[in-house]
């Protein structure tokens, strides 16, 4: 069977939940961004697909991944920042030692 | 089954496993390497698609910028080669759960949507025409997104000096 | 018809009285309160006198028919079409003599409070009190309209507070203020529900009208009210006996009568004015006024008053029998005789000869009110000698109270009914008018007579006869000044001559029930047994009182159930206690005011409480971690998802 | 004249209040404000009937139209009929009697006077109205005022009672809000004016709902059975003025919004509830009256009272008979100037022997002879003694509720009647306690009523007996406006005679 | 290119400040002071301009457009940066970074204004990042507090994952659609489930943004944790900035299936009404207080948006008109106190009227504007969210709403309470304000009195939408 729409898209459904349930699970800090970093992907894999398979007249998925992945860079930049700071204030990037405030 | 197909299967096998792997490794470092291959199979996808420029953005900013920052950010904060703690069981049944039950009820509506597919001639995804739309201000000209994305990352940078570079160590705790 | 609206001033000026000395008393006419406030009621007495002269000898009369005049009238308050409060002057038979009686008892009662209580701290406020008390008794009686008598029926009564919580420093008094207006204001309540039942069915709040309405057989008004019915009973019936429960409970007809014989913790010139003379005629004025509509329309209700009356008298005279205190046998004397009037016109009819009761009744009233008047006076003087109300204190007094000894006899004469003082000619009409109608009532009232020569004599010879007690008053009273001087005996002296000679006047000609000039008939065979009745009383009295002896406590002992039970005045007060305290008090009040703060203020309570509750328990989610942040994002997510794309789409 | 003075003068005298230094100022500033306000509401009754007398039959007079938020219909739109009047003359006489009560206020004084002058804003603007969205706006400008006066110059309980009289408050507004809203949105013309809603039919559907929202809600404000909870609690933890204004003046707003607002618009809601109404009347007389003889404490004894008497204002509209409806006007005003002259004399009291427990009181007429008569005044006032405005107004209600042939109605009408004589219990249980019987030693020294003592009580009494000695300026008064109320209900009730 | 010049006017202004500022933070050597009063300046200069020269159109395809609507909002965001600018100035001064910080600031700002100005999914989401990254850069500008940093990783953390779930949403979007433009969406919707489901997951973005229940969770942590500043700017106007082109979206490019989006408000405005109420109501914190209280205030402004009318508009861009007043005198009021004493529990405020009378007064009328008490202009804002939406007819919807005012009225009251009347042995001593921050608080004191009864205000408001 030629692969296509469907597969690419399950793939990439896969792909954000797997990237969800890492978020969910992962208690490191740096590994929840790394799941992020699936999620991200996983939507960019879909606007390709999509822009491929279904919409190919124009190039808006495409470029909606090009900036997609931009964003993902700075985001990735500050919240890597902002680990490090944490890691400097806590010691630690454990998610579970940074719940100060609740309730 | 031809050999794209097979080709097709080997990437999207390689995507969701380390995919997977990746976010349940006990080990840090091997999770930063399972996104790569996570990453470079999905960049694999995008060549199989043809769409060839995307696949080398993703190659270049995924692979040489993101991944090798995480993995900075893993050397500056964690000893290499300890073990991850591990979540609550509960949690992770739970998470598991609510992934899965997201991840049906999203296929379930995809299936079952017709895509209606359009007639009109499709544009190829050439560098060229890229790089003229990324630029173009008129009809499916990019430049504005291109001029945000860019006082974005300006600010990130800001964001990340200020934050990252502590200049009063002493001050430290 | 002259213009009479001078009449407006009989009221008025003892209303002037009341606000000039309420608030200028104290500071400006210390001394001078009791002249100015006598001076205003005389003008008020010559002008009433002047009124009924003029009524009833010039222009009163047109065709033989005593006319209902009504020369001042203004609308005071509109309730509806038709229906409105109106302050007016209605002037009548029963109005007229009734001016005359108020006036004239309550100037005597000024004059004698002249010399009574001089020297008393609230001295302008007592005449204030009494110019208030003067003006509603007389607002009331010439008023035009139900709902006027009722405003004017409500300022009686809280004068009558007013004055019998006069001295408010004694618990006592203070207690019997309180229950005499409570119990009044009780009654009064039927009353004012009796009065939205009449107004209802006649659209009327007029008397005249009113009672035309109600009377004319042929008038809707008076059908509507006949037809619709409330357990069976119809409309009127029940408006009328309303209406009579107010006039029950102001003139202390059984049950309602426990207030007066505790009102006498007012001061005892107020006794006779209030008390004795005429607030607690009302009831008996009030019957009278809607006679007609009794009479002609409500039979029942009519003989309800009468068997309620013969009830008070009776009982009232048993219990008067063994009362010590003599302020107490005075006031259940006077129920006694208030029963009369009530019962009197009971059994009376409208109209001709069948209507004596009527004409008795008021007779009655205003010889009554002279002879009781002088009663309480002349007991008054006593107090004013001793110092004590109690029998037990007191005996032998003629000597020293000589007038006032002459005075009581006379009184004391008039009451049980012996010819020719005024009470046996009110009572022989009385008695007559129940035998021609009601045997029932007539042998009460007959036995009753008996009672009342015999428990007058008794406290007649317990005061004035018998071993002086030295010890009881020489003690303090001696240097006191006699009887009181001129002030206080000028008015002893007057009701006595009045008690002594009111019963010639032929009152049927000026007051009956249809207003036709009734002739006076006197039946000497019939009163034979009345007076000889009265006499036996008179001697068992003597007997047993004028010299010291045991007899009134061998007596006692041989009827010891029934002595206990009058003395204790047939546990009426206790029964009313319980159903106050144990009842109303401890079933309503205190259930209501804990389910308010528990229940009803608690439910509000519960709810802020209840908020804050769970807001305590719902703390946990926001538990500060991340991810479980994240897992609540998805679940939402996916649960609107699910809502919105299966359930309700 | 300019019926807009009345909001802006209190406004002024607010603001000038604000710019004084110290308190004696600040005291006279407001007399002088209150004094104001009392003339111009004279004025206003007097340049009323001459109006009236000039034959001007329109339904509102002095009728002002200024457009504040078009694109909502919102208006300042003012006007005032008989009934506004009495209302405004109240209001008048309890500012008055209220600022010369608090002359010993020595905390915050000046912000104590603000807050009092903000109230009687908040009344006047809330009496004048004619648009219904500014009504509400007034409404809620008068609550917070009092939960800051309970709050700061209380006693006892304050800061419960405070909270919980905001927020019932609050609540009893916020359902009249929701009923607004459904009147503006279901009216064909979406419109918050008064008149105009008046001439458009509502729907029958809509007054089903809204009737109940908009009378509840200002039923919280005046004490209706069961939201009357805040009423005791709050009266008493208030000060003097506080609980003079608050069951003088703002339980009024409630009974008053009730009768124009809620049973002028949607006389149909009002037939359809009409019995639940009385249902709910009948048992606040009665409950408030028996909850009142367990009182021991002075202000709860007339703050339960204040429950029972507003039962009367309610059970008068839910009557629905044109005598009833100026019942119930006439008991708001009595109750009003009756109830502020109780706390009044509360607080006289309470200055002097220092508590408000009856059980500890007694004889005071010996050493307080005018603080005494006040009190009894106000006490036969409340029982309903004729001469005093009480009785005039529980008797008006009385034979209009008579005036039903209706077997329920009647009963409930019998039922109120017997309330009078639980109140003639409790109120001479209390007031022959405190002034009469021995004095007690404590109070041998206690002096009688100050100057403005005593012309707060007089202002108050002269306004008690004024409607009790000649009621019929004021039924003349009253009487258009309910005549015009029962224009709009009388079609649609049947059965009334 | 005159044409582009003015109607990008808003946009290249910022830009032009930041670079600005840029240069100063490069050529270094101001005194902190001054470089804050030339700020001040400049921010007053960008709000001023707002006034003018403002015009109509639509540039770059449509991808950005603008209209008088939009200037207003833009406008009203710039006023908000102003005040914030004024009231946090011994903030500011005290920070060794705050050129930095006002650059990341404007960054933000001008995303906000790409994001209610932009005519794509595109421009929408990249603007939302603009909007959102240096916003969480920001909050950990108290560099050695720890909650600081906690509170930047929560914000950086969850708003991914929520950039993650919209960008979802938007692929499918466009999967289903093939179109990312607002103007032509419109044209594709036709309410299949998957396109509800992409609507979903793009609406959730916005419930995050907005702190919708359950999407808010993060909301109080990172309010309590950032610097006040931060707050306050979180609090107000990124708030106002989503919300403005929430509402947009939901009235042009999402109207064909306003059904299905007008129930989901209904339920998510009770739950934020509620749940934000709630929580606020044991709160100690101001911070955290006044986060649960805005998600409450969210809920309000749901109310308005569900009518799906004009009044909707208007009324809501009125009422964060007035909630930047509002929120801004409280967290102005909080930042003085807590920059001075340090003190951010509501117990410490009480007894404050006796020592600062000023600082009370400005807080309580801003509690009373927030709570919705007459005559500050709250009353109005509320009032006519509730009657916008009111006009659905839902009458369970608006009761809910309107007793839920009940429960917000108590939590305000208690810091009223705490204030006025609760007796305090060590009341907080006599704060110094800045005279910015003074200058501020007044003028957010007469917004709060003026906005309501000038009813003009509104008027011109609903002149525009």
């Amino acid at each position: 069977m030629q692969p296509g729409l469907y597969h690419i898209l399950f793939i990439s459904t896969v792909l954000f939940f797997i990237g969800v349930f890492g978020f969910f699970t992962r208690r490191n800090l740096v590994t929840m961004l790394m799941s992020i970093e699936l999620i991200l992907n996983s939507v960019n894999l879909n606007f390709i697909t999509f822009n491929k398979y279904v919409w190919p007249n124009k190039l808006d998925g495409l470029f909606f991944t090009i900036f997609v992945i931009a964003i993902a860079a700075a985001e990735a930049a500050v919240a890597i920042a902002i680990i490090i700071n944490l890691y400097r204030t806590h010691q630690s990037i454990d998610v579970e030692n940074a719940e100060e405030m609740k309730f | 089954m031809s050999g794209s197909t097979i080709i097709f299967y080997l990437l999207a096998a390689l995507t969701l496993v380390s995919g997977l792997l990746s976010v349940i490794t006990r080990i840090i470092f091997r999770a930063a390497i399972y996104l790569l291959f996570s990453l470079i199979g999905i960049a694999g996808i995008y060549f199989w698609l043809q769409y060839e420029f995307i696949a080398a953005v993703q190659i270049v900013v995924y692979v040489g910028g993101i991944v090798v920052l995480i993995i900075f950010s893993i050397f500056l904060t964690q000893q290499a080669g300890e073990l991850l703690p591990k979540q609550k069981l509960g949690r992770q049944l739970f998470s598991a759960l609510a992934a899965f039950c997201g991840l049906a009820l999203v296929m379930l509506q995809l299936v079952q949507h017709t895509f209606t597919t359009t007639s009109n001639t499709p544009i190829e995804p050439t560098v060229a025409n890229i790089g003229a739309q990324m630029l173009g201000i008129d009809q499916n000209g990019f430049a504005l997104p291109f001029e945000v994305v860019s006082i974005l990352l300006l600010a990130a940078l800001i964001g990340c000096i200020v934050i990252a570079l502590k200049s009063k160590p002493e001050n430290n705790l | 018809m002259p213009n009479v609206t001078y009449i407006a001033l009989i009221p008025l000026l003892p209303l002037a009285a009341f606000l000039i000395l309420g608030i200028f008393g104290r500071k400006y006419f210390k001394n001078t309160s009791g002249i100015i406030a006598t001076a205003l009621l005389l003008i008020s007495t010559l002008l009433a006198v002047y009124t009924a002269y003029g009524y009833f000898f010039e222009y009163g009369k047109v065709d033989g028919i005593y006319q209902k005049l009504i020369p001042l009238k203004y609308t005071w308050l509109q309730f509806s079409e038709g229906v409105s409060i109106d302050m007016g002057i209605i002037i009548d038979p029963i109005s007229v003599m009734m001016l005359v009686v108020v006036t004239f008892i309550s100037l005597m009662v000024h004059i004698y409070s002249l010399g009574y209580m001089k020297g008393d701290d609230r001295f302008p406020t007592y005449y204030a009190f009494l110019g208030l008390f003067t003006f509603s008794m007389l607002g009331l009686i010439i008023s035009s309209n139900i709902f006027q008598i009722y405003i004017f029926w409500e300022l009686v009564g809280v004068s009558s507070f007013l004055l019998i919580g006069y001295y408010y420093d004694k618990p006592s008094a203070v207690a019997a203020c309180k229950k005499a207006f409570i119990v009044t204001r009780f009654a009064d309540v039927g009353f004012l529900i009796g009065i939205l039942i009449l107004s209802f069915y006649s659209n009327t709040l007029d008397f005249n009208k009113l009672i035309e309405r109600l009377t004319t057989p042929e008038s809707n008004e008076l059908k509507n009210a006949v037809a619709a019915s409330f357990l069976g009973i119809s409309a009127l019936t029940w408006g009328l006996v309303l209406v009579f429960i107010g006039g029950a409970g102001k003139s202390a007809m059984f049950p309602l009568h426990i207030w007066l014989p505790d009102a006498m913790e007012g001061p005892t010139p107020v006794s006779a004015l209030i008390h004795a003379a005429t607030m607690v005629v009302a009831g008996v004025f009030l019957v009278a006024r809607l006679f007609p509509v009794f009479s002609i329309s409500s039979p029942n209700a009519l003989s309800l008053v009468g068997y309620v009356g013969a009830i008070s008298a009776l009982i009232a005279a048993v219990i008067a029998c063994t009362q010590t205190d003599i302020k107490r046998v005075l006031a259940y004397s006077t129920m006694s005789q208030i029963g009369y009037m009530m019962f009197a016109l009971g059994v009376s009819k409208y109209g001709g000869e069948d209507g004596l009761g009527y004409t008795a009744s008021m007779f009655h009233l205003f010889t009554h009110a002279i002879f009781k008047a002088l009663l309480f006076l002349g007991a008054g003087a006593v107090i004013h000698y001793i110092h004590s109300n109690e029998m037990k204190d007191m005996g032998g007094l003629r000597k020293y109270l000589p007038i006032t000894h002459i005075t009581f006899l006379i009184a004391c004469l008039a009451i049980s009914g012996v010819p020719p003082f005024a009470g046996f000619f009110s009572k022989e009409e009385i008695l007559l008018a129940a035998y021609q109608n009601n045997k029932t009532i007539y042998w009460v009232a007959l036995i009753t007579s008996g009672l009342t020569s015999f428990y007058m004599f008794r406290l007649y010879f317990s005061i004035f006869w018998g071993r002086t007690r030295p010890s009881s008053f020489k003690r303090d009273c001696d240097e006191v000044k006699g009887e009181g001087g001129f002030v206080m005996m000028l008015p002893l002296v007057l009701l006595a001559f009045g008690a002594a000679t009111a019963g010639f006047i032929p009152f049927g000609h000026f007051i009956s029930s249809d207003r036709i000039t009734l002739e006076n008939k006197f039946h000497l065979m019939f009163s034979i047994s009345p007076v000889a009745l009265g006499l036996t009383g008179i001697i068992i009295a003597m007997w047993m009182y004028k010299k010291e002896n045991n007899k009134p406590e061998k007596f006692a002992a041989m009827s010891s159930g029934l002595y206990k039970a009058a003395y204790h005045k047939f546990y009426i007060d206790e029964i009313y206690i319980f159903i106050t305290q144990k009842i109303i008090f401890n079933l309503i009040a205190r259930p209501t005011a804990w389910f308010d703060k528990n229940i009803v203020d608690g439910m509000i309570n519960a709810t802020g409480e209840g908020t804050k509750e769970i807001s305590e328990k719902i703390k946990t989610f926001q538990s500060g971690k991340i991810q479980q942040y994240a897992i609540c994002f998805l679940v939402g997510l996916i649960s609107l998802a699910l809502l919105f794309i299966y359930v309700w789409k | 004249m300019n019926i807009t003075l009345l909001i802006l003068l209190p406004l002024l005298t607010a603001i000038v209040i604000l710019l004084m230094q110290n308190a004696t100022q600040v005291k006279w500033v407001s007399m002088m404000g209150a004094t104001l306000q009392f003339v111009l509401a004279f004025v206003l009754l007097f340049s009323f009937y001459k109006e009236r007398q000039l034959g001007n039959t329109s339904q509102m007079l002095f009728e002002l139209k200024y457009n504040w938020f078009p694109s909502w219909n919102i208006s300042f739109h003012f006007g005032v009929d008989g009934i506004s009047v009495a209302m405004i003359m109240l209001t008048a006489f309890v500012v008055i009697a209220g600022v010369l009560v608090s002359w010993n206020v020595t905390k915050m004084t000046k912000e104590f006077y603000f807050l009092l002058i903000l109230l009687s804003m908040g009344a006047y603007g809330f009496f004048i109205s004619l648009d219904l969205f500014i009504l509400f706006f007034f409404l809620e400008i008068a609550v917070i005022p009092k939960y800051l006066l309970i709050g700061i110059w209380g006693s006892g309980k304050k800061e419960y009672s405070a909270n919980k009289l905001a927020l019932m408050l609050m609540g009893g507004s916020a359902l009249v809000l929701v009923g607004l809203l459904g009147v503006y949105f279901s009216a064909s013309i979406h419109s918050f004016d008064l008149i105009t809603l008046s001439l458009l039919h509502i729907p029958i559907q809509t007054q089903l709902i809204c009737f109940p929202l908009l009378f509840v809600g200002f039923g919280v404000f005046t004490a209706l059975f069961p939201f009357h909870t805040w009423v005791p609690d709050g009266h008493s933890s208030a000060p003097t003025a506080g609980s003079m204004f608050l069951a003088g003046i703002s339980m009024k707003l409630g009974g008053y919004g009730c009768l124009r607002v809620a049973t002028y618009i949607m006389p149909e809601g009002a037939k359809e509830y009409a019995s639940i109404i009385i249902l709910l009347s009948v048992i606040a007389i009665l409950y408030g009256a028996f909850a009142t003889m367990m009182q021991k404490d002075l202000k709860y004894i007339n703050a339960y009272s204040s429950v029972s008497h507003c039962g009367f204002v309610i059970l008068g509209i839910g009557m629905l008979t044109k005598t009833s409806i100026i019942g119930s006007v006439m008991q708001m005003v009595s109750h009003g100037l009756m109830t502020a002259l109780f706390f009044a004399v509360i607080g006289m009291i309470y200055e002097r022997t220092h508590t408000r427990q009856v059980s500890e009181m007694g004889g005071l007429l010996k050493r307080m002879p005018f603080i005494s008569t006040v009190l009894f005044i106000v006490g036969l006032c409340s029982l309903g003694l004729p001469g005093l405005s009480g009785f005039i107004a529980e008797m008006t209600i009385f034979m209009g509720s008579w005036q039903h042939p209706d077997t329920f109605r009647r009963v409930a009408t019998i039922l109120a009647c017997l309330s009078i004589v639980v109140t003639a219990v409790y109120i001479l249980r209390a007031v022959t306690k405190i002034s009469m019987g021995p004095l007690k030693d404590e109070f041998k020294n206690l002096t009688d009523a100050t100057w403005n003592e005593k012309l707060a009580a007089l202002i108050l009494i002269a306004g008690i007996l004024a409607i009790g000695v000649a009621p019929f300026w004021f039924n003349d008064l009253v009487s258009p406006g309910a005549e015009i109320i029962m224009q709009k209900i009388s079609p649609i009730t049947i059965g009334i005679k | 290119m005159i044409e582009t010049l003015t109607l990008m006017k808003p946009e290249l202004i910022i830009t032009f400040i930041i670079f600005l500022l840029l240069f100063i933070k490069i050529g270094k050597g101001v005194k902190s002071e001054t470089m804050l009063l030339l700020i001040q300046v400049l921010l007053l200069l960008n709000f001023i301009t707002g006034f003018i020269f403002n015009s109509e159109g639509n540039l770059f395809d449509g991808m950005y457009q603008t209209t008088a609507m939009m200037a207003l909002q833009k406008n009203i965001l710039s006023l908000g940066i102003y005040l914030i600018s004024l009231l946090f100035a011994s903030w500011f001064k005290k920070s060794e970074h705050m050129l930095e910080f006002f650059i990341l600031m404007l960054s933000a700002l001008l995303g906000m204004f790409f994001l209610i100005s932009s005519g794509n999914l595109l421009m929408f989401f990249l603007a939302l990042e603009l909007a959102t990254i240096p916003v969480a850069a920001m909050a950990n500008f108290d560099l050695d507090k720890k909650v600081s940093s906690e509170a930047a990783m929560k914000m950086i953390l969850s708003s991914a994952f929520s950039s993650g779930i919209l960008l979802f949403g938007i692929s499918l979007i466009y999967g289903a659609t093939g179109t990312i433009s607002f103007t032509e969406l419109p044209l594709y919707l036709d309410g299949s489930p998957l396109q509800i489901l992409a609507f979903l997951f793009l609406f959730t973005a916005f419930a995050f943004k907005l702190s919708i229940v359950p999407f808010h969770l993060w909301t109080a942590d990172v309010y309590e944790g950032s610097p006040i500043a931060v707050t306050s700017f979180l609090s107000v106007i990124s708030k106002g900035a989503v919300t403005f082109i929430f509402i947009s979206t939901l009235y042009k490019v999402f109207q064909p299936i306003n059904e299905v989006w007008y129930n989901m408000i209904m339920i998510l405005s009770i739950a934020s009404m509620v749940i934000g109420n709630l929580f606020a109501l044991r709160q100690q914190n101001i911070k955290r207080f006044i986060a649960f209280s805005s998600i409450a205030q969210v809920g309000f402004i749901l109310v308005g948006i569900s009518s799906n009318s004009a009044q909707g508009i208007s009324s809501v861009v009125y009422f964060i008109l007035i909630y930047i007043f509002s929120n801004l005198a409280a967290f102005g009021v909080a930042s003085a106190i807590s920059s001075q004493t340090g003190k951010e529990n509501i117990n410490d405020y009480k007894g404050l009227y006796q020592t600062n009378p000023f600082l009370s007064l400005v807080l309580v009328l801003a509690l009373f504007s927030l709570a919705g008490i007459p005559p500050t202009a709250g009353f109005f804002g509320k009032l006519f969210l509730l009657t916008a939406g009111a006009s659905k007819g839902s009458y369970l919807f608006i009761t809910i709403a309107a007793l839920n005012m009940i429960i917000s009225l108590y939590y305000y009251l208690r810091i009223v309470r705490a204030v006025f009347m609760e007796k305090n042995e060590q009341p907080i001593e006599k704060i110094e304000i800045d005279l910015s921050a003074k200058f501020a608080l007044t003028i957010c004191a007469a917004g709060i009195v003026l906005i309501g009864l000038l009813s003009w205000t509104y008027d011109y408001i609903q002149s525009l939408s």
